[in-house]
């Protein structure tokens, strides 16, 4: 058989291509699984000349819980839950993606009042997951206050969904034919107020980060990234985005209730940290806009057209959806025998796709780089390894 | 494009390909040899364009002995989807690997190869992804079971 | 008024041929006086650190330990003292645990030579400053010997960082000192402060003395390590940088000469360019002098050390951290460049006798 | 640039229309002009001095702490009605519950959480629920039972305080007493017959009931994984059959 089936040893243990005129050896050193800046249990196996990144080989699997496999041993509404766990900084959405699929097979019914909600919600948590990106970021580029700043305004996000879904993280709101509860009576007033409250405060972190002379000579031109390759290495997202490509589901194939809302579709020009950078800036922006547009116009009509029944039956065949979470295209597979629980199912992750790129991006780059570029990808390590 | 037009533009340029029934988006199936070839042209074909491999993966059909390995492409460009499906012996699940046309295959593939055991011939880093190197079988088979597996009780 | 400088070291000295064991037992309170000093300052500062870094970020910081968790630091240390002291296996085990006295001491060094007030200083040597440069350079070899002896890549990467960022600084550093021995003439430090009996030289020297205060402010926060030039450490990239390795007791060392660090630049910068603990002097104008001297000096010092280690905090919890090229490049081609044509300027104005209430 | 966006807190102005998927449209940037070397370098320096300002401005303003004091203010910290933390029966006014044991939650939990045992001997009714026990130390609060119950007996509720020592009392009965659901015990006109138709049960007495289960499913594991492994090893040696060739072929080969 010409397949050769290789091991991380003879991957990592290869010999030094040094270049450089003074002979420098060059040296592997473990970045993770436990190191502040990979965000989790990634591993970064790095060749290092001098401070210089000559390859990175990212080393998956540490939080690899098989939520596939698990899959396949409950039902589908039981699935939903499981995805929660994905990438929990866009639960809402991760619950919305297999809702999606599982309704467009099972012909399940919505109404606008849920799609309204499920938009609302999902906007809410974008701006909730940049908001922590933001802080992350600042943190990771050395700055510690950003990351406090961050923290405080998602914490406000985090409570209104407390109150409307009784949980912060992990959330199981959106369900195949509705969602859970329907909004909370203050759920209105509290999302204005927190809108009227993160205005000034985006204005704030402008001038602490975004305008600061460090962030911007830091990231200018690092980990370029070309619309092409972007594409090719499956980028989606801010970071495809960020490379110029207006690729966004909620434009393109719009679901809920994106069609009826004026937004745009914010587009970098380099494909370098700064675009990633701003083009999240612009998303938190762009999202305020949904969510003012929507707020007040949410139809009336129940949360669950139909009591909601443990077990749903989705017709044999494939399916697959797709849609457009806080870090790009997470689309669900869905392969069903028409029994009680999927035959098979897969995520296709956008942190996955997303974090294939660093290799092409880091290589040459500083480690202080590296880490803007590992943050300005905005990786959540379960959301790869599921 | 639209799912007909599509179908029909992709049989001109590989006639072998059928479509697959039970599909909620434009699938044709595609003999293994013809993989590659037909990838490229998916991809370079000015009205096609399929520059984005949106995922791709593996069915264990352990009744009918077989894998399908599914190709879910997207066109950024243009906006139209299809998926290749592709099956292969579930004794020999050998298939010429597509990283050279996407680049991101190179670690879908090297998923596919983790849990459900597919080899890829030509790919440049067949690994394990997840699991460590010295895992024993393959997880996402159908038939897998090891020591550690827990059960639903009942 | 002329201040009548007293060092402890010269009071011995006036002691030692009368009594040479009431000399003796001076010596050992001074060296008793000057290590609580340390110890009391470093759980001062790290309890300022934490409670300012709180309200800058909206938290409170410690409240538990204590009343707002003044404690807190003394709860930190006790922990500290506890903990297993770990050398790794394949570690230099003698240089592990060199590397932080060294740091420590380079800083306790230092110390002796701060001039407080008229009388708490505890030697003044006539070559005062360049003795500060010297003694200070120390730190950085307990650096790079920690990073290099525990045997780990990242804490040689961020040994290495340090040594290079050190170095490099040190440069900056002495020009702007430079700048304020031309002015007084002198190199010893208390000489240096009452030169500035009629003013500070940040604003005596027509823009130089802010020049060099501002080079040497950056260059020092270079020096000891800190946002954003913390390089050596910074934690997101290098886990922790040099002190990886270090646990317990050595780490305390580390950690304990870092913020006392901070507590000598800010006293040699105040010293320097503030007027230590001259008070505010505006040349003779008699009656605001007079009014400045009621507050005693070794207040003055203390107020402007103080306000000097709150900007070095400021500019920790607010600025993010440069690049290791960019770091370079602000030295070499930013700092120095300026530095030298300031020193030409100030060597100028001193040649000249330019600057305001020129003796 | 930092002068305007500092003065009005609005929305950026939006760009261009979106143009469908491709089409590319770039924002206005808040970059610092480099062009001007020493203009840049003074905006450079500027922007450090406007970052500054950010953060002295929280210090100076204690009100804007937002640390919660957690034990302390357990007076005045108030959860929302719905958060999740723990999982409750609804008993109404009486102290009945409407469980019919239809053991549709049981099923519907993803992590088999959720365990109903029925009386041996009931008293009244055919069916009657002995235990109903939450294991907390394996529920991950989706709130699926709660949505698919059909005589909305569980809720959750915000008791989120919820450590203990061992962690076998994580398993809890949530219903206080065994018996008949409150339908059946109200037609009964007896105080006594009611009362000696409800059993009473210990909220942290799940675990028992959990190693009993324990038991009986073990030996039936066992049998199970047995008749699983005959039935692979079959499938194995039947493919072995199949795949090696009949002897004719064989020759020809």
């Amino acid at each position: 058989m010409s397949v050769h089936v290789s091991t991380l040893q003879a991957r990592i243990s290869g010999e030094s291509t040094a270049s450089s005129p003074l002979s420098t050896e060059e040296y592997f050193v473990n970045m993770g699984p436990q190191h502040p800046s990979t965000h989790g249990v990634l591993r970064l196996v790095l060749r290092l000349d001098g401070e210089t990144v000559r390859e990175v080989v990212p080393v998956l699997g540490y939080i690899h819980r098989g939520i596939e496999k698990m899959g396949e041993h409950g039902n589908y509404r039981q699935f939903v839950h499981l995805v929660d766990r994905m990438d929990y900084l866009s639960a809402l959405a991760n619950n919305w993606a297999v809702t999606m699929v599982v309704e467009k097979a099972a012909k399940m019914e919505t109404n606008e009042r849920i799609e309204a909600i499920r938009t609302l919600v999902c906007e809410l948590q974008r701006i909730q997951s940049h908001l922590l990106w933001w802080g992350v970021f600042g943190m990771d580029l050395g700055g510690f206050t950003p990351f406090f700043y961050g923290l405080r305004d998602r914490e406000q996000i985090c409570d209104i969904f407390e109150k409307t879904i009784g949980a912060r993280l992990t959330m199981n709101y959106i369900q195949p034919g509705g969602v859970m509860f329907d909004i909370h009576p203050e759920f209105v007033k509290d999302v204005k107020a927190f809108l009227s409250y993160l205005k000034p405060k985006l204005v704030e972190y402008d001038a602490l980060l975004t305008e600061n002379v460090i962030i911007q000579e830091r990231l200018r031109g690092i980990g370029r990234l070309s619309a092409a390759r972007a594409i090719a290495l499956g980028a989606t997202g801010p970071v495809l985005r960020a490379s110029g490509v207006a690729h966004d589901l909620r434009k393109s194939e719009p679901y809920g209730l994106y069609a009826q809302v004026d937004f745009d579709v914010p587009v970098g020009t380099d494909g370098d940290c700064w675009d990633r950078y701003w083009v999240r800036m612009e998303e938190i922006r762009q999202s305020i806009r949904i969510i003012e547009q929507l707020i007040d116009n949410i139809p009336e009509g129940k949360t669950f057209l139909v009591k909601p029944a443990a077990k749903i039956k989705v017709p044999a065949g494939i399916h697959y959806s797709h849609l457009e979470t806080a870090r790009g295209v997470l689309g669900v597979l869905l392969v069903s025998n028409g029994k009680e629980s999927p035959y098979r199912i897969h995520c296709r992750t956008p942190n996955f796709n997303n974090l294939w790129c660093i290799g092409e991006m880091a290589t040459g780059g500083r480690i202080g780089d590296l880490v803007a570029m590992l943050s300005s990808i905005d990786i959540v390590v379960p959301d790869i390894d599921r | 494009m639209d799912a007909p037009n599509l179908i029909a533009a992709v049989q001109a340029l590989q006639p072998d390909a059928t479509v697959r029934a039970q599909s909620d988006r434009p699938t044709l199936i595609v003999p293994a040899h013809a993989l590659v070839a037909l990838a490229t042209q998916l991809r370079d074909d000015p009205d096609l364009r399929f520059d984005l491999l949106e995922t791709h993966t593996a069915i264990d059909w352990l009744e009918e002995d077989r894998f399908e390995l599914l190709y879910l492409l997207t066109s950024v460009p243009h906006g139209h989807h299809l998926t290749l499906s592709v099956s292969i012996d579930r004794d020999a699940p050998l298939v010429p690997t597509v990283c050279q046309v996407w680049p991101i295959a190179e670690w879908l593939e090297r998923e596919a190869y983790d849990l459900f055991g597919i080899l890829y011939d030509d790919h440049p880093d067949l690994r394990r992804l997840f699991l460590e190197d010295d895992w024993v079988g393959f997880p996402l088979r159908k038939d897998y079971e090891d020591d550690f597996m827990l059960e639903r009780p009942e | 008024m002329s201040w009548q400088v007293k060092t402890i070291a010269q009071r011995t000295g006036d002691l030692l041929p009368g009594s040479p064991w009431t000399a003796a037992l001076y010596v050992l309170l001074t060296i008793l006086a000057v290590t609580a000093f340390v110890t009391v300052a470093g759980l001062v500062l790290i309890y300022a650190e934490r409670k300012i870094a709180a309200h800058f970020q909206c938290r409170v910081g410690p409240m538990r330990v204590g009343w707002h968790g003044v404690l807190q630091s003394i709860a930190d240390a006790i922990k500290l003292l506890m903990k297993e002291d770990i050398v790794p296996r394949d570690a230099d085990a003698l240089l592990h645990i060199l590397a932080p006295v060294l740091s420590f001491a380079g800083m306790l060094l230092v110390m002796i030579a701060l001039p407080m007030s008229p009388s708490l200083q505890v030697a003044d040597m006539n070559i005062g400053v360049l003795y500060v440069t010297a003694v200070s350079g120390l730190g950085v070899l307990g650096i790079l010997l920690g990073g290099w002896s525990s045997n780990n890549k990242w804490s040689l990467l961020g040994a290495m960082r340090a040594g290079a960022q050190i170095i490099s600084y040190e440069v900056s550093a002495t020009l702007a000192l430079l700048v304020v021995v031309l002015f007084a003439g002198t190199l010893q430090l208390s000489g240096i402060v009452q030169s500035q009996d009629t003013g500070w030289w940040i604003w005596r020297a027509h823009g130089c003395g802010l020049v060099a205060f501002a080079i040497f402010m950056i260059a020092g926060t270079a020096e000891i390590n800190r946002t954003p030039f913390d390089l050596a450490e910074g934690e997101s990239e290098l886990t922790a940088g040099f002190h990886t390795e270090y646990s317990g007791l050595r780490f305390s060392f580390f950690f304990l000469s870092e913020f006392l660090n901070m507590f000598v630049l800010a006293a040699m910068a105040s010293t320097l360019f503030l007027g230590g603990w001259m008070p505010l002097h505006i040349g003779h104008f008699a009656a605001l002098n007079g009014v400045m001297d009621l507050l005693p000096p070794g207040l003055w010092f203390a107020l402007k050390t103080t306000a000097i280690i709150f900007l070095i905090m400021w500019f920790r919890w607010t600025f993010p951290r440069l690049r290791v090229d960019q770091l370079m490049r602000l030295e070499w081609k930013i700092l120095l460049p300026i530095g030298f044509v300031n020193l030409f300027v100030s060597a100028a104005c001193v040649v000249t006798g330019f600057y305001f209430f020129a003796r | 640039m930092s002068d305007e966006s500092i003065a009005v807190p609005e929305l950026s102005p939006p760009p261009e229309k979106h143009v469908g998927t491709g089409g590319a449209l770039a924002g206005p940037v808040p970059w610092i002009d480099k062009s001007g070397a020493v203009g840049g370098v003074f905006k450079g320096i500027r922007s450090l001095f406007t970052g500054m300002k950010i953060t002295v401005g929280y210090l100076m303003r204690p009100s804007t702490v937002v640390t919660q004091q957690y034990p302390e203010n357990r007076e005045t910290l108030k959860l929302p009605d719905r958060f999740r933390a723990q999982l409750a029966f609804n008993h109404d006014a009486n102290g009945y519950h409407k469980c019919t044991m239809c053991r549709i939650c049981e099923e519907a939990c993803p992590n088999v959480s959720i365990i109903i045992t029925g009386r041996e001997k009931p008293a009244v009714s055919k069916k009657e629920l002995d235990s109903f026990v939450w294991r907390l130390d394996s529920c991950t609060f989706c709130n699926t039972c709660v949505i698919v119950c059909p005589f909305g007996v569980l809720r959750f509720d915000g008791t989120f305080e919820s450590s203990v020592y061992d962690r076998r009392l994580l398993a809890y009965t949530l219903n206080e007493y065994a018996g008949p659901v409150a339908s059946v015990l109200e037609k009964i006109e007896d105080p006594d017959a009611r009362k000696a138709a409800m059993e009473p049960r210990d909220p942290y007495g799940g675990h028992a009931v959990i190693e009993a289960l324990i038991v009986k499913q073990k030996a039936k594991k066992v049998a199970e994984k047995a008749a699983r492994e005959a039935a692979r090893v079959a499938r194995v040696a039947a493919k072995l059959a199949a795949a090696v060739p009949p002897p004719e072929a064989e020759n020809a080969g």
